[in-house]
C-alpha cells in the first residue's frame, strides 16, 4: 500500500474569467485508501475532483495515473482510464430508465443492437448487491432524490475502477442508505479501489475514511490520517484557525426560548391536506419562537412547508398569520403577509444563476425598492451592503453572477433575500444544506438572533443536532402526517428519531396541542397500506 | 355545403373530355392557383370564380391555392385529380414540375387548361392548351417603350420580382433582350423588391443614394414596386415621371392613377381576367373543336392617352 | 424497521409513477393518433372519394418529403436541440441533384445528399465545438444556403430533363402500388425506429435531451451524438430534396421554403417534446400525416379562401398541441 | 450575542467595498451594449464610408434609420420575449393585422383606426402570453399557430386579401413626416428604445422579465409574477409589432396583408442575438439588439447601393450572426 499511488496530482492550479479556485493543489490517492476530501464552501473541492475526471481542464500542474502521466479531455477520457465520478449534485437522466442511467455509454450489445435483456437483468443484480429494490426498468424521475442517489452511486460502483469520486454522496441520504453506502465503501476499499470522499459530515468522514486533504481557499493545506486528528483540529485546519478561538459546541445555537403559554401564535398553518404526500397536518409558531420539524426523507417536511408559503394548492386546509387568513395556493399573498421561505433546492428552487449577487438579493424585495416600479438603485446598495456585510457573503463584488458562487455563499445570499424583507415567519427547509462549517455556524446563529428579535421560524433540518440545539419545539413529520412534538427537556436526538420511527412521542406530549393528532396516528407497521412487503435491508 | 362532396362519381368511363363526374349535369371544375397575394392573383381568380358562379346550375368550381410552393401546387392537381373533378385550370407556378401531375391527369381522362403561365409538356396531348400572357413580350413592351421614349439612352433602374419567381425571370428576361438593341440603353442597377411595395421603396431609396441623377429611368416588374419607386424618388427630391420615366407591368388601378397623376409613365397590361376565355376555351374543347397550342389573352398598354378611360375597369 | 419501511415505500410509488408515466406517454401519442383517426373517419364520411387508394396514396406521396425532413428534426429535437436549416438544405440537394443529373442518377443523388450531410456536419460541429445554441447556426445555415442556392441558379429552377429518367422516377415510380418517396418514407422510419430504440447512438440522442451536462459528465461523448444528428437530419433533409426535385423534374432554389417550421411543427403534433429528451418517431409520423391531411381536406371542400384556410390551420395546430398538452400532463 | 464566528469577519469588507467599485461597470455589463456587437458596427460603417460611393452622407444615415424603424420596434419587442426564454413568431402576422385593420378603418378617424390597430395587435400578444403561460406550451409552437392564423386574419380584415391605398394624410405622416430634422418612425423608434433601456435597467419589471428568463421557479418563489411578465412581454412584443406595422403601411401609403411583416421576426431575431441577447434568457440587452438591427440594416443597404445580389447579402448576414454570437458565448470551462 505504501508503493506508487493509484492517482497523484501535483500544482494543479485551475482559473476561472479571472478568479483562481485552485491553486497548487496537490492529492495522493493510495490504493485501497478511503480519502476524504475536505474544505469549506468554495474551497474548491469538486472543482478538483472535476479536474481530476476530466469535467474540466486544468490550468496548471500534473497528474498522474499508477505512475503515468495523464491528461483526460473529458469524463469520458477518464473512465475508460477507471477514474469514476459520482457528482455533487444528483446529475443523470430523469426520463431513461434506471438500468440506462447505470450503463449509459456501455450498453450490452448482440449484433449491434442493444441487449435490453441482459441489461437489465445486469442491473437488477448490481442494485440488489447494493441492497437497493429498485425496478431497473422504472425511469428514474420516478425515484425520489435519494433513491436517483443511489443510482448514481451503483453507476459509479459499476465500472469495477481505480478511482472512485464521491462528492457529498450522502447530502440526501437516509441513515438506511447511508449505511448502505458504507458498506459499497468497504466493499471498493477491499478490491483495491481508491475512494474519494467529499462530505461535510465529520461523523462520516471518521467512520470510513483513512486519510484527509484538506483544501482553504483553492489552496493545499494539509494531507493527514484521520486516526488520531481530533475533529476540532481538523475544523481549525480547514478554517484557518486556532484551536482556542473556536466555540465550543456543534452548532451555533444559544438555546432556543420557549414562547410564552397562552399567546396567540404569530403563524397557524391547520389541517393541511394535499393528496397522500400531506394528510391533515397543523403546524402553529409563536413570535420569537424556532419550531424544528424532522422527519425521514420524504415524510412531507418539504410540503409543509410548501403549502404554508402557498407554492403548492392545498385541497384543505387554512393558513393565518397573526389572525389573518392567507388565500391558499398564492406565494405573493403570503409574501406580502410576511411569510419567507428559503427552499431546499438551491439550484432549482433558489438562485437566478445569470443575475448578480446584488439583484438576486432583492428580488423579492424590489416592491419595496420601487416607486411607481422605478427601482432606487441607491436603496438597493444600501441592502445589499448592509446584508453582504451582515452575513459575510463572500463575492469579488455584487456585481458577481451568483452562479459564480460557492454553496454556502448562495446560501446566504438567498437568505438574505428575505431577511431584507423584514419577513415576520421564515421557513428554512434544510438551511445547512452542503454548507461547510463555518458558513452553517454564521447561518445558525444568525437564525438565533432573528428569532430574539421576535421572528417566528419553522426549521426544517435532517441534522438533529441543528433540531436539538436551535428548536424551543420539535414537530415530527412521518408519511405526510404530523405524528408528535417534542418540546423542552424532551428535545434529543434520541427522542426525535423514536418519534420519527414509531409515530409515538411518549409522554411529552402527552398534554401538548398535537396530542389529539398523535393519537389518532396508526401504527407505522399498516401504512401505507398499497405498498408491497419489505426486501431485508 | 353537401354539394361539395363529389356525387355520383362513379359516374362512368367517359371518353377524353367527356365528363365523369356530372352531379345532376354539373360539371366539377378544379382550378389550382399557386398563391393569392396580391391584386393581380385575387382578380385571376376572381374572374374564373365570377364566370362559374354565371352558370350556377353547369359548373361547381373548387379552388385550390398553393401558397406559391411548386411542389404544393403539384400535390393539389393530384388532389384535384383524386377527386375526379371534369376539367382543371391550371395556373401553374413555374415551367418545371408539373410533368407528373399532369401526366396524372392525362391517365385520368381529366383535361387540363393551362391558364396564364406555361408548364413544360406538349399541347393536345399533355395539357389542352396554354391562355397565356406572355411575361417575356411584357418586358420586351416595356423595354420597346422606353427605348422610344428616351431616344434609345438611358440609366435604368431594375427593381425585380421575388427571387426564383418565372415572372421575375420572364419579365426580366423579356426586357434585357430589347434593350441589348440599344447601346446607350444600360441597367445600372437591379435588386429584388420581392413584388412589393414598402421593400421597393426601400431599395430604391438605396439605390437612389448609391446613384443619384444618374438614374433617369426604373422599369418595375410590377405596379406595386413602381409605386414604391415613386415614393422613393419623390422623398429624395427628385420628379418621377419628368426626371425619372418610371416604366411597369400590370395595369393596376393604384397605377393608372398615378399615369393620371403624372409620376408614372407607363404600365404594360398583364390581363389577370382569364375567366370568360377559361371557360370558353373548355366549352369548345368539349365541343371537339381544334385548339391552337396556345390562346393569347391581349394585354394592353396603360399611358397617359388611356389611362383615365380604363380607371374604372381596371382592378 | 422503520427505515426499511421508507425503502419499501419508495419502491412501491416509484411502480406506481412508472405505471403512470407510461400511461402518460401512451396518452400523449393517442393524443395526435386520435385527431388523425378522427380527422379520417370525417373525411371519410363527407368525401366519397377520399378513401380511394389513389387518395391515400396522394397524401402519403405528398407528405413522404416533410415526413423525412421530419424524421431528422425528431432525432435534431429529440436532443434538445433544433435545425432550422432543413428548408434550405432541401433546395440545396434538390439544385445539386438537378445540376448533377447528367452524370447519372446515383452520382447525382449521392452527391447531393452527402452535401447535405456535410453542412449539417458543419452545424453539428459549430455547435458541439464552438458552443452556439442550435437555433442560431441553424438559423445562419438557413439564411446562407439560401442565399449560395440563390445565388448559385441565378434564381431560377434547374429542370433535369428527360434524360434522366432514372433520377425523376425516384420521385415518380412505384414500387408496386406503392409510390418510390413512400417506399423511402417507411424504409427510413423503420430504420429510425431501430436505430433509436435498439442502438446506442439512438439511446444517447435520448441521454443528451434528457440532461446534456449530466450526459457528459457521464462519460458520454456529447459532441459526436450532437453532430450526428445534424448531420443526419441534413443527410435526410437533402434526400428529400432529391426526392422533391425528382418529382417536379427540376431542382428549385426556393424549395422547402418554410418547411423547417412545418417539420418543427409536425415533430410537436406528434406529442415529442421540444425540450428533448422523450418523444419517438413513430409519433412524427402521425404529426405529419395529420398536418397533411388537413391540406387534403381543404381541398376536397374547394371553397374555403386561402386566407381561412391559413385561419383554420393555425387554429387546428393549436387545439391539437392543446389537447397533447393536456393530456400529457395528466401524469 | 456574539455575531461573528471566525470566518464573517473576513469576508464581508472585502464584499462591500469591491461592490461599490463596481457599480458603474455593472450597467454596462449587465443591461448595456455588448462591444463585440458595437464594434462590428463601427467597422462596417467605416469600411462602407470608405468603399461605398455616397455611403457616408447625413442623407443616407437618415435613410438607414428610416428604414431600420419598424425591425427596431419588433426586434425591442423580441428582445423582452427572449429575455424571459421565449420566442415570438407571430410578430409579422401582428404586424399585418394591425396595418390591415387601420388602413380599413381610416375612415372612421384616425385615432380610432390607429387605436384598434394597435389594440388588436395587443390583444394577440395577450393572447400569446395566456396560451403560453396559461397553457404551459411552448412559445415556439403556439407563436407558430398565430403567425399562420395571423396572416389569414390580417387577409380576411383587408377584404380577402386585398391591397388597402390610404390616402390619410396625418397617419401616411408617420411614415413621411418629421420632427425637425428626424423622420417621426424614428422619433418613434428611438423613444421606444429609450424607454425600453429604462424599463430594463430601472425598473422591477425589467428585473422580472430576466429573473423569469434565468430561473422561473426561483423567480417565482421570490414572490414574482411570473404569468403577469410573461403575458406582459408577449403583449408589449404584439403592441410593437402593432406600431410596426402602423409604420410600414404609412410608410408605403398602403396596406398589403400577404406582404406587410412576411418573415420579419427572423430579422428581429438575428438582431436579438447579434446584439447579444441569448436565446436561452436571463440576460437582456435592448441596445445590443439596437445595435444589432443596425448591423442588418447597413448590410442590406450597403448591398443595395454597391448592387450585389440579394442572395449574397444573405451569406453575409449569415456569417455575422454566427460570429457575433461565437464572440458574446458565455464562457464556459
Ligand atoms: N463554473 C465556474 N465558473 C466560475 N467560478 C467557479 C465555477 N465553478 C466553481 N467556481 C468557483 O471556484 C471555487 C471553488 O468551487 P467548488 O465548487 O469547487 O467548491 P466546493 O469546495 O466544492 O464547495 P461546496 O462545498 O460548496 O460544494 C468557488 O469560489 C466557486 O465560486
Ligand atoms: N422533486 C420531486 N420529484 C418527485 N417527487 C418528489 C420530489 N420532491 C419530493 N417528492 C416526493 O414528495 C413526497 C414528500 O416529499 P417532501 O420533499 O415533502 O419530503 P421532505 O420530508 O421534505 O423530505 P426531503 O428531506 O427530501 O426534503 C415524497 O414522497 C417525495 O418522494
Ligand atoms: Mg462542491
Ligand atoms: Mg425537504
Amino acid at each position: 500500500m505504501t508503493d506508487e499511488p493509484v492517482l497523484r496530482m501535483e500544482g494543479i492550479t485551475k482559473i476561472f474569467s479571472g478568479v483562481t479556485a485552485l491553486a497548487n493543489v496537490d492529492l495522493s490517492l493510495a490504493r485501497g485508501e478511503v480519502h476524504a476530501l475536505v474544505g469549506e464552501n468554495g474551497a474548491g473541492k469538486s472543482t478538483l475532483i472535476k479536474i481530476m475526471t476530466g469535467a474540466y481542464t486544468r490550468d496548471g500542474g500534473q497528474m498522474f495515473l499508477e505512475g503515468r502521466a495523464v491528461d483526460f479531455r473529458t469524463p469520458e477520457d477518464a473512465q475508460a482510464e477507471g477514474v469514476v465520478a459520482v457528482y455533487q449534485e444528483v446529475n443523470l437522466l430523469t426520463f431513461r430508465t434506471v438500468a440506462e442511467n447505470i450503463y449509459l455509454g456501455r450498453e450490452p450489445r448482440r449484433f449491434g443492437l442493444i441487449d435490453w435483456k441482459r441489461m437489465n437483468a445486469d442491473a437488477a443484480a448490481l442494485l440488489k448487491r447494493l441492497g437497493l429494490d429498485i425496478d431497473p426498468r422504472a425511469p428514474l424521475g420516478s425515484l425520489n432524490i435519494a433513491l436517483r442517489q443511489m443510482v448514481a452511486i451503483a453507476r459509479g460502483v459499476s465500472f469495477d475502477a481505480k478511482v472512485v469520486v464521491l462528492d457529498e454522496p450522502t447530502s440526501s441520504l437516509t441513515e438506511h442508505e447511508v449505511q448502505i453506502l458504507y458498506d459499497v465503501i468497504r466493499r471498493l476499499k477491499a478490491e483495491g479501489t481508491a475512494v474519494v470522499y467529499i462530505s461535510h459530515r465529520f461523523d462520516e468522514l471518521y467512520t470510513v475514511c483513512d486519510r484527509v486533504t484538506i483544501l482553504r481557499d483553492g489552496r493545499f493545506v494539509a494531507t493527514r490520517p484521520l486516526a488520531g486528528l481530533e475533529k476540532i483540529d481538523l475544523v481549525c485546519l480547514m478554517l484557518g484557525k486556532q484551536r482556542e478561538e473556536l466555540r465550543q459546541g456543534t452548532t451555533a445555537f444559544k438555546g432556543a426560548t420557549e414562547a410564552a403559554a397562552g399567546e396567540t401564535p404569530l403563524l397557524s398553518a391547520e389541517n393541511l391536506k394535499r393528496g397522500r404526500k400531506l394528510n391533515d397536518v397543523t403546524v402553529e409558531v409563536a413570535r420569537g419562537e424556532i419550531v424544528g420539524m424532522a422527519g425521514l426523507l420524504g415524510s412531507g417536511r418539504t410540503e409543509t412547508a410548501r403549502a404554508i408559503f402557498g407554492a403548492d394548492s392545498v385541497e384543505s386546509g387554512e393558513v393565518r398569520l397573526e389572525g389573518k387568513t392567507i388565500r391558499r395556493g398564492s406565494v405573493n399573498e403570503a409574501i406580502d403577509s410576511g411569510i419567507a421561505f428559503l427552499t431546499e433546492d438551491r439550484k432549482a428552487e433558489g438562485i437566478i444563476p445569470e443575475l448578480s449577487v446584488r439583484e438576486n438579493l432583492t428580488l423579492a424585495a424590489l416592491p419595496a425598492l420601487s416607486t411607481l416600479g422605478v427601482v432606487s438603485r441607491a436603496r438597493q446598495a444600501e441592502i445589499v451592503d448592509k446584508f453582504m456585510k451582515r452575513l459575510g457573503i463572500k463575492a469579488a463584488n455584487a456585481d458577481q453572477k451568483i452562479r459564480e458562487l460557492s454553496g454556502g455563499n448562495q446560501q446566504k445570499v438567498l437568505l438574505a433575500r428575505w431577511l431584507c424583507k423584514n419577513p415576520k415567519f421564515l421557513i428554512l427547509d434544510e438551511p445547512t444544506r452542503g454548507i461547510d462549517i463555518g458558513a452553517k455556524g454564521e447561518i445558525q446563529s444568525l437564525v438565533g438572533e432573528l428569532a430574539e428579535s421576535g421572528l417566528g421560524v419553522l426549521m426544517i433540518s435532517s441534522e438533529l443536532e441543528e433540531l436539538v440545539e436551535g428548536s424551543s419545539r420539535v414537530v415530527v413529520m412521518r408519511d405526510g402526517q404530523r405524528v408528535g412534538e417534542l418540546r423542552g427537556d424532551d428535545i434529543s436526538q434520541a427522542n426525535i428519531i423514536r418519534a420519527m420511527a414509531e409515530g409515538t412521542t411518549g409522554e411529552a406530549t402527552a398534554a401538548s396541542t398535537a396530542t389529539a393528532h398523535v393519537t389518532d396516528t396508526t401504527p407505522p407497521a399498516a401504512t401505507p397500506p398499497s405498498v408491497p412487503p419489505a426486501k431485508g435491508a | 355545403r353537401k354539394e361539395s362532396s363529389s356525387g355520383g362519381s362513379g359516374g362512368g368511363g367517359g371518353v377524353a373530355g367527356g365528363g365523369q363526374n356530372n352531379a345532376g349535369g354539373k360539371k366539377v371544375i378544379g382550378f389550382s392557383q399557386m398563391e393569392m397575394d396580391g391584386p393581380w392573383r385575387i382578380a385571376e381568380t376572381e374572374s374564373i370564380k365570377g364566370e362559374a358562379s354565371k352558370k350556377p346550375d353547369k359548373y361547381d368550381l373548387r379552388v385550390t391555392v398553393a401558397q406559391g410552393d411548386t411542389a404544393k401546387q403539384a400535390a393539389n392537381v393530384e388532389d384535384l385529380v383524386a377527386q375526379r373533378v371534369d376539367a382543371i385550370f391550371l395556373a401553374p407556378r413555374e415551367t418545371v414540375g408539373f410533368e407528373q401531375a399532369l401526366a396524372t391527369a392525362k391517365s385520368a381522362n381529366i383535361p387540363v387548361i393551362l391558364v396564364d403561365r406555361e408548364a413544360s409538356g406538349t399541347a393536345g396531348d399533355d395539357f389542352v392548351t396554354v391562355l397565356k400572357s406572355d411575361f417575356v413580350k411584357q418586358g420586351q413592351r416595356a423595354a420597346d417603350w422606353l427605348a422610344t421614349a428616351s431616344n434609345g439612352k438611358a440609366n435604368i433602374v431594375e427593381l425585380s420580382g421575388t427571387s426564383g419567381a418565372s415572372v421575375t425571370a420572364d419579365r426580366g428576361k423579356g426586357f434585357r433582350d430589347e434593350i441589348a438593341k440599344h447601346p446607350e440603353m444600360k441597367i445600372i442597377q437591379s435588386q429584388t423588391g420581392d413584388f412589393n411595395r414598402a421593400k421597393a421603396r426601400d431599395v430604391m431609396q438605396n439605390i437612389i443614394q448609391a446613384r443619384g441623377k444618374e438614374i433617369t429611368a426604373v422599369y418595375a416588374h410590377n405596379d406595386e414596386m413602381a409605386l414604391g419607386a415613386i415614393q422613393a424618388l419623390e422623398a429624395a427630391g427628385m420628379k418621377p415621371g419628368t426626371d425619372v420615366l418610371i416604366i411597369s407591368v400590370d395595369g393596376q388601378k393604384s397605377a393608372l392613377q398615378a399615369i393620371l397623376d403624372g409620376k408614372m409613365n407607363v404600365t404594360i397590361e398583364s390581363n389577370p381576367r382569364f375567366g370568360p376565355l377559361a371557360f370558353a376555351t373548355l366549352e369548345k374543347f368539349w365541343a371537339g373543336e381544334k385548339l391552337p397550342p396556345i390562346v393569347g389573352i391581349e394585354d394592353r398598354l396603360f399611358d397617359k392617352t388611356n389611362a383615365a378611360q380604363f380607371l374604372n375597369e381596371a382592378y | 424497521m422503520s427505515q426499511a419501511a421508507t425503502t419499501i415505500d419508495e419502491g412501491g410509488s416509484a411502480h406506481g409513477r412508472l405505471m403512470r408515466a407510461r400511461f402518460a406517454s401512451f396518452a400523449q401519442r393517442q393524443g395526435a393518433l386520435i385527431a388523425l383517426v378522427a380527422v379520417c373517419v370525417f373525411a371519410a364520411i363527407r368525401y366519397e372519394r377520399f378513401l380511394t387508394e389513389e387518395n391515400l396514396v396522394n397524401v402519403l406521396r405528398q407528405n413522404s418529403m416533410l415526413g423525412l425532413v421530419a424524421l431528422g428534426m425528431t432525432f435534431v429535437i429529440l436532443t434538445g436541440g433544433i435545425d432550422l436549416s432543413v428548408g434550405s438544405l432541401m433546395a440545396v440537394a434538390g439544385v445539386a441533384a438537378a445540376t448533377l443529373a447528367g452524370q447519372g442518377a446515383l452520382i447525382a443523388v449521392v452527391a447531393a445528399v452527402a452535401l447535405t450531410t456535410v453542412l449539417g456536419l458543419v452545424n453539428g460541429v459549430i455547435i458541439a465545438k464552438a458552443r452556439i445554441q442550435p437555433f442560431i447556426v441553424t438559423l445562419a445555415m438557413m439564411i446562407a444556403a439560401r442565399g449560395l442556392v440563390l445565388a448559385y441558379t441565378g434564381e431560377k429552377s434547374v429542370g433535369i430533363g428527360k434524360s434522366s429518367e432514372t433520377l425523376t422516377s425516384l420521385g415518380r415510380d412505384f414500387v408496386g402500388p406503392v409510390p418510390v418517396p413512400v417506399v423511402f418514407l417507411v424504409v427510413l422510419f423503420a430504420l429510425g425506429w431501430l436505430v433509436l430504440n435498439h442502438t446506442r447512438f439512438g439511446r444517447h440522442v435520448y441521454a443528451l435531451g434528457d440532461n446534456d451536462e449530466a450526459a457528459r459528465l457521464m462519460g458520454l461523448n456529447t459532441a459526436r451524438v450532437t453532430i450526428g444528428v445534424y448531420a443526419l437530419s441534413g443527410a435526410l433533409a437533402g434526400l428529400a430534396g432529391v426526392l422533391d426535385a425528382a418529382r417536379l423534374g427540376a431542382g428549385r432554389p426556393v424549395a422547402g421554403q418554410g418547411d423547417e417550421l412545418n417539420a418543427i411543427a409536425a415533430v410537436v403534433v406528434g406529442g415529442t417534446l421540444l425540450t428533448g429528451g422523450q418523444g419517438s418517431v413513430l409519433a412524427t409520423l402521425v404529426g405529419v400525416l395529420l398536418l397533411g391531411l388537413i391540406f387534403n381536406v381543404f381541398n376536397f371542400e374547394g371553397w374555403i379562401s386561402p386566407w381561412w384556410q391559413a385561419v383554420l390551420r393555425g387554429l387546428f395546430l393549436l387545439v391539437v398541441v392543446i389537447v397533447q398538452n393536456r393530456l400529457s400532463r395528466r401524469k | 450575542m456574539q455575531n461573528a464566528t471566525p470566518a464573517n469577519s473576513s469576508g464581508g469588507s472585502t464584499a462591500a467595498g469591491a461592490s461599490r467599485r463596481a457599480g458603474a461597470r455593472s450597467l454596462l455589463a449587465d443591461y448595456g451594449p455588448t462591444y463585440g456587437a458595437l464594434a462590428a458596427l463601427i467597422l462596417l460603417v467605416l469600411a462602407n464610408a470608405v468603399f461605398t460611393p455616397n455611403f457616408a452622407d447625413v442623407n443616407n444615415f437618415r435613410n438607414i434609420l428610416l428604414q431600420v424603424a419598424p425591425t427596431v420596434l419588433v426586434a425591442v419587442g423580441m428582445t423582452l420575449v427572449i429575455a424571459t426564454g421565449g420566442i415570438d413568431l407571430s410578430v409579422g402576422s401582428v404586424m399585418a393585422i394591425a396595418a390591415a385593420l387601420a388602413a380599413t378603418n381610416l375612415e372612421r378617424g384616425l385615432l380610432p383606426a390607429v387605436l384598434l390597430g394597435l389594440a388588436a395587435a395587443l390583444a394577440v400578444g395577450i393572447l400569446n402570453g395566456a396560451l403560453i403561460s396559461g397553457f404551459r406550451i411552448q412559445p415556439i409552437i403556439v407563436t407558430l399557430a398565430l403567425l399562420i392564423t395571423g396572416r389569414g386574419v390580417a387577409q380576411v380584415i383587408s377584404r380577402g386579401g386585398q391591397i388597402i391605398l390610404i390616402d390619410n394624410q396625418n397617419f401616411m405622416s408617420l411614415g413621411k413626416g418629421f420632427v425637425g430634422p428626424v423622420p417621426t418612425s424614428v422619433v418613434v423608434m428611438l423613444l421606444v428604445v429609450a424607454v425600453a433601456i429604462f424599463v430594463m435597467r430601472a425598473t422591477s419589471f425589467g428585473r422580472y422579465v430576466v429573473a423569469v428568463g434565468g430561473n422561473e421557479s426561483a423567480a417565482r418563489l421570490a414572490g414574482v409574477k411570473v404569468h403577469r411578465t410573461k403575458i406582459m412581454v408577449y403583449a408589449l412584443s404584439g403592441l410593437l409589432a402593432g406600431m410596426a406595422g402602423l409604420i410600414e403601411a404609412a410608410k408605403a401609403e398602403a396596406s398589403d396583408a400577404t406582404k406587410v411583416g412576411l418573415y420579419i421576426e427572423l430579422d428581429a431575431i438575428a438582431a436579438v442575438v447579434v446584439g447579444g441577447t441569448p436565446l436561452t434568457g436571463g440576460r437582456v440587452t435592448v441596445v445590443g439588439t439596437l445595435i444589432g438591427a443596425l448591423i442588418m440594416q447597413v448590410i442590406t443597404t450597403s448591398f443595395n447601393m454597391l448592387g450585389i445580389g440579394f442572395a449574397w447579402s444573405l451569406v453575409l448576414k449569415a456569417a455575422i450572426i454566427l460570429v457575433a454570437v461565437y464572440i458574446q458565448r458565455p464562457k464556459v470551462a
